[in-house]
């Protein structure tokens, strides 16, 4: 029994504190809302500290993590809002091979996957998230070698130079590798909430492109790698959040009192704690599946996108609560987490989805197994 | 239970609309200011203002001799539901006719009644209420502006007041400073008017999270106050800074129905989108924040009824904002789930998600609510007080012992 | 502009709470818990004061007044957890005729209806309660005269003279009055989580009754008013919880202050409150749309039934919390009123399917006028 | 991440695994006492406690010399793993061998422990644990319980306690009483030993929610306490009450998933109902509540590790009760939903649902949980105390005083 971060693992999230506190992130998110081109761009660092093939094997350019490790550094990357194009570049080199591969992992290229769900009870075929409304769209389909479909809030498309699109030929998801410059791949740069997520359209019009061999299991596993990420980032916000929450409530005075003594601040701040805590168990949960468990990774990696969600969109509410009104004004970062929360809760299939697959996770294994419980 | 007028408010809703009828077509439209246009659309506005009150529909509580209509509460929001349904905006200057202007009614002496009403009333001069602080927000009593008596009898201001509505437009403001910090702390205050335009204040626009400048930050460095413009006595700022929450409450009390976050708006965007509108998840959702929303509409006709009678809604009337926000927020989360990320670009929805945060601490945050009704309403114990019966000048090092001990 | 209770119903509910004081229904309903048959028979009182004819006209034996006076007088029998048979027999006045009516309205016969849920966006049929799961059951049919089914969970049903079934005749359905003793009518009593709300399930076999002339609209009608009773009840219950809530909370001390005084348990019963005012006015919603807007009465008592079903959900788990331990034992009186809330909560549909027509009226209101908003 | 026993680990469980197949066919079965076989149960399981006692798997991490093996808490927990997955129950008296003979192994005299821990060990003598009281919850340093000494330096105790678990067929009580009002209130209580058969010992059962006597009431008038009995130091029993409360937590951080609450089990009510399973809002309600249960199974595997490591989780960990109480909470309120009136008959999901109000406030109110939190974990300050450096004989009078002021 052992679980708990390895000193391997303590040191690269130390690393990654450092190399990501050498800019103001934060201050640089609130600029970008004006001027979405002043956003840093930290590829390099990311290349640099070998992120970029984080889950590459050394064979091929990378380091040879698993998604704990991925998931340490994104939370990183989370606490500091910082524009880490990571959603987008680490599933890609799951999926893909040879030496486009090699490029990913060494950082010459940038690779950006364009997200698919699974099959669940909510939709019996691969979907992608639909520009709009509650109806999924489908995956794009595979025919005669070539992509068509449309893949929308694609994180860090713009900057691709290779895409990992999943498309559908007869039910059977292809994962295919697609280059952004090349004829019939169109992306459609589009609003960010959350300035430090540039979000990207996909239109792909008979293009063609590499299948790569990965089975439906590799195409699900990145998916749910997706959700790890994504999860992970929202919980490194959170907590900041708290840091920043209880830094304040020791700070402020109202009717002679810290308002941290105060048992609804109290209270309210223990609640991120919990939901906090409760996060990393389940990030751990995900961890440990990834490499000794891959038969419950899905689940777990859910239930950890479902808890950094809630327990984000608690305490970024919480920290502009904490601060009352000036945490509500365009100046206080506070806010700037407030929009990280709003949009990671509708990308990637969104936190209610999730939900609904812990829930098909687990309805099936009550129903496979009856005399269960 | 009788939702209808009486027929002396229907003779009065029949007048009101008569005269809408007639003077719709010279009425501005709802919509806000564009960007760069803001001037002009103050301007249009304060023309409307003062159409509306030649009409006799400005200061329609206010006593006829400062040129209202001497008419009841429940009159005033007869003005307000028929310039709603007409599609028309009321007057501009909602806090220096609501609040600011029946306060120097109440404590002002005959010259400032005699010099600021007229002009109020037609939005000749707009005003604004300079009463919160950076670091005196529930606890008002706690503010750190400071008035210092000059030899001549005229006072010297220097502070920052915060969350100032219209502070960049106006020609004159309610200021509530301290005078005294060897008092406990509600006893060291004075009410004073202050203009706007005098040397020494300094108005920056505080931008929310939607972006816009909702309030402003105001500075106030040694700026010069004659001795003619406190309002009330010496010291004596805190019952007159009472008397505005009051007019507040009251004009909160009747003219709201969920801060304008009507059920049928929320519905009507997810009726938009077939899949959602079967979604049992969804709809359990939709169903419940539309009943807290429909709640709080007919919580609004029992405060009207209250207030017809002659009293005040209950303190407990204060609770009707954290219904509305709570449900708003449901609101938006809801339809930004159901409609996904392009809820959050520019629009209606991005707005009103952005909008809540700073609403929810508007006014005073929900604890502070929470306690004052607990206290008021439900006769529960208030908590220890630290700052019980200590002079404004020690209390900070009280403050810094207590969080010790 | 009055939306107010008016002299004479301040009356009415005075003296219902007077009527109902004679006994300690609170104690009675721990005793039934262990013997049923101690249950106080408060029909005697219900007949004296004339609420057995609450709904009827006088012309019919009755006294003639509007469903805001029926739910008056539910709230004070929920107060006191008052085993009055109201949710079973007022509903059944409104669809009775004849000399059976005015016998039900004198008191001198109980009667009983079988709640039908009338057709919604969840099912578009007349369906009934199921006796387990959440799929709806049908409504009993109607054939050659006779009706045949199932309806569970029928309120009041134990001692009933007369029911009133709904039974469905090719889509359109039909109130039939039936006698309990007659053949093809089998009534089986159940548990009861709540002792003051016995419980039975009614079954119908060829049962002949007689038709009344009530259309679909007269018994949705008696859904909706069979709604606002139970939440009538819930918001008396809740008044109750949070009086008692707040004695104890000015009575107890903990380290030295009464626990009122602490903002946790203060801003949980200012929670009560504002959950039981907003109930409070969707009562009066209600009874207002009973009286002078009935295209509004379905809506307004579903919203009733929401708000005051969370409310007592709420305020039934404080009264037992703000007491602390004592709360939750055998003999403390809080446990009973968690017991009505547990029960109303899943009666007549329960809770969750009211939220869903609320949902259902107001999209269909949004979809019918789309220039709205 | 490895959820492997060490290879040491391994073998440990080995034995266990082959001493439990060896025994398991004399062992009880895991169902609680059937109405009006309460005893018989009872002397079952003692027959039990004496096996497992004497396979050494009773008292494991206790030291050798007082009949335990000297082993660490995971050793503990993997007795407990292995008798849960074979099937078998525990032992009986799991708060004496786990907190009460810890306890006096820590403070007791050597007479003590020669007297008391075999006997505790092998359930000749089983223990009930007497510290909470009607007018002392939360705040356990308010009992009112009084131990006068008496001129033979014995002692007679009259008060009262309560959530007494095992205290009818219980031996012994370690019971803590005030023994000195002068003082403040941590400083003036001691620990005793108390016969529960003693002369002026009177114990009821106090039925819960559900029905069942979970806990006990205990009256104690004038009972005789030899001078011996006392644990620890005259007006010492603060710290040896903390040792309890330590050895408490240590045995709730190691143990729990989710204090039985399994979201296979829930799960498994719902995807009987295939309507149910399909339905968008009952998905998503058990997606969530299944999270937070799936997060509490690894959070306990997070202090398992810490346990092994020779430390403790931290005191975030009660926060664990808070999740387990709320996701179990929203549990039979999804599965009664689903069920329908049907689920609150009797049987598990009625258990469940009236179990957990009890539950809610056992072990200290979330409230003063959180506060607890708030404080040694955030580094929150505390609240003004009214109770500082006040002589627990005057406290009531402070009370009424600081209600009014």
């Amino acid at each position: 029994m052992n679980f708990d971060l390895s000193d391997e693992q303590r040191s690269l999230q130390e690393a990654a504190r450092d190399a990501l506190g050498r800019e103001d992130t934060v201050a640089a998110a609130r600029e970008a809302l004006e001027d979405p081109s002043s956003l840093p761009d930290l590829w390099e660092t990311a290349a640099a500290a070998g992120w970029t093939g984080l889950l590459v094997s050394e064979d091929h350019g990378g380091v040879g993590l698993g998604p704990l490790d991925a998931m340490l550094v994104a939370a990183e990357c989370g606490r500091r809002l910082a524009p880490v194009p990571f959603l987008g570049h680490l599933p890609a080199t799951l999926l893909a091979e040879g030496d486009e591969l090699q490029q990913l992992a060494e950082g010459e290229k940038r690779g950006a996957y364009l997200p698919t769900m699974p099959p669940s009870d909510l939709d019996d075929a691969w979907t992608v998230d639909p520009q709009s409304g509650l109806r999924r769209s489908p995956a794009p389909a595979f025919a005669d070698g070539k992509v068509t479909g449309r893949v929308h809030w694609v994180p860090d498309a713009a900057k691709a130079d290779y895409l990992i699109a999943i498309a559908v030929d007869g039910g059977v998801p292809k994962a295919v590798l697609l280059e952004t410059s090349q004829p019939g791949v169109k992306i459609e740069p589009t609003i960010a909430y959350d300035s430090t997520r540039p979000m990207a359209h996909v239109e792909l019009d008979a293009a063609e492109g590499k299948v790569m061999s990965a089975s439906a299991d590799d195409i699900t596993l990145a998916w749910s790698v997706a959700q790890g990420l994504i999860a992970a980032e929202s919980l490194g916000a959170v907590e900041e959040s708290l840091e920043r929450s209880v830094q304040y409530a020791m700070e402020r005075y109202t009717f002679g009192r810290q308002i941290g003594s105060y048992q609804a601040v109290k209270h309210s701040l223990v609640e991120i704690l919990r939901l906090m805590e409760n996060a990393r168990s389940l990030m751990y949960f995900a961890g440990w599946a990834g490499e000794s468990a891959p038969e419950q990774f899905t689940l777990a990696a859910h239930t950890f996108r479902v808890g950094a969600g809630e327990a984000l969109d608690y305490a970024a509410r919480a920290l502009i609560s904490v601060h009352g009104g000036i945490g509500a004004t365009w100046e206080h970062d506070a806010p700037l987490f407030f929009r990280r929360a709003q949009l990671s809760r509708r990308l990637l299939g969104g936190t209610g989805a999730a939900a609904d697959r812990v829930a098909g996770e687990l309805l099936a294994q009550a129903g496979a197994a009856p005399a269960r419980g | 239970m009788d939702l209808n007028d009486t027929p002396e408010q229907a003779e009065y809703r029949a007048k009101v609309r008569t005269w809408i009828d007639a003077n719709k077509a010279g009425a501005p439209g709802l919509d806000g200011p564009t960007a760069g246009k803001e001037e002009e659309f103050i301007a249009i506005r304060r023309d409307w203002q003062r159409v509306l009150a030649e009409g006799g529909f400005a200061g329609v509580t206010w006593p006829a001799e400062f040129g209202g209509q001497g008419l009841g509460p429940l009159d005033q929001v007869i003005v307000g539901q028929e310039l709603q349904a007409a599609g028309v905006p009321g007057i501009l200057d909602v806090i220096g006719i609501g609040m600011l202007g029946p306060t120097i009614i109440a404590h002002g002496t005959d010259d400032q009644k005699q010099r600021y009403l007229a002009p109020m009333l037609h939005a000749d001069e707009v005003w604004c209420q300079l009463f919160s602080e950076p670091a005196a927000g529930s606890d008002l009593a706690g503010i750190q502006t400071k008035a210092t008596v000059q030899e001549d009898g005229s006072w010297k201001l220097s502070g920052q007041k915060v969350w100032t509505t219209n502070a960049h437009f106006a020609s004159f403001g309610l200021i509530l400073a301290r005078t005294n910090s060897d008092v406990t702390k509600h006893k060291g205050m004075s009410m004073f008017i202050v203009p706007m335009d005098a040397a020494g204040v300094d108005i920056r626009p505080l931008r929310q999270i939607t972006g816009e400048a909702e309030f402003n930050e105001v500075f106030f460095d040694d700026v010069h106050i004659p001795a003619d413009a406190i309002v009330g006595p010496v010291d004596g700022g805190w019952m007159v800074a009472l008397t505005t929450l009051l007019f507040e409450r009251l004009a909160i009390g009747g003219g709201s129905e969920g801060f304008g976050y009507r059920a049928d708006r929320f519905a009507k965007a997810i009726a938009d989108d077939p899949v959602a509108s079967a979604d049992a998840d969804v709809r359990h959702r939709l169903g419940k924040l539309a009943t807290d929303l429909l709640a709080l509409r007919y919580t609004g006709y029992r405060h009207l009824t209250a207030i017809e009678r002659g009293g005040l809604p209950g303190s407990e009337a204060a609770l009707g904002k954290v219904t509305a926000v709570k449900a708003a927020i449901e609101a938006g989360d809801l339809i930004a789930d159901v409609i996904g990320p392009d809820a959050l670009a520019e629009g209606e929805w991005s707005y009103l998600i952005s909008f809540l945060p700073g609403l929810k601490s508007a006014g005073g945050t929900e604890e502070i609510l929470r306690n004052m009704v607990g206290e008021r309403v439900l006769g529960l114990p208030t908590e220890p007080r630290l700052d019980k019966g200590v002079p404004f000048s020690e209390l900070r090092a009280l403050e810094r012992e207590g969080a010790k001990s």
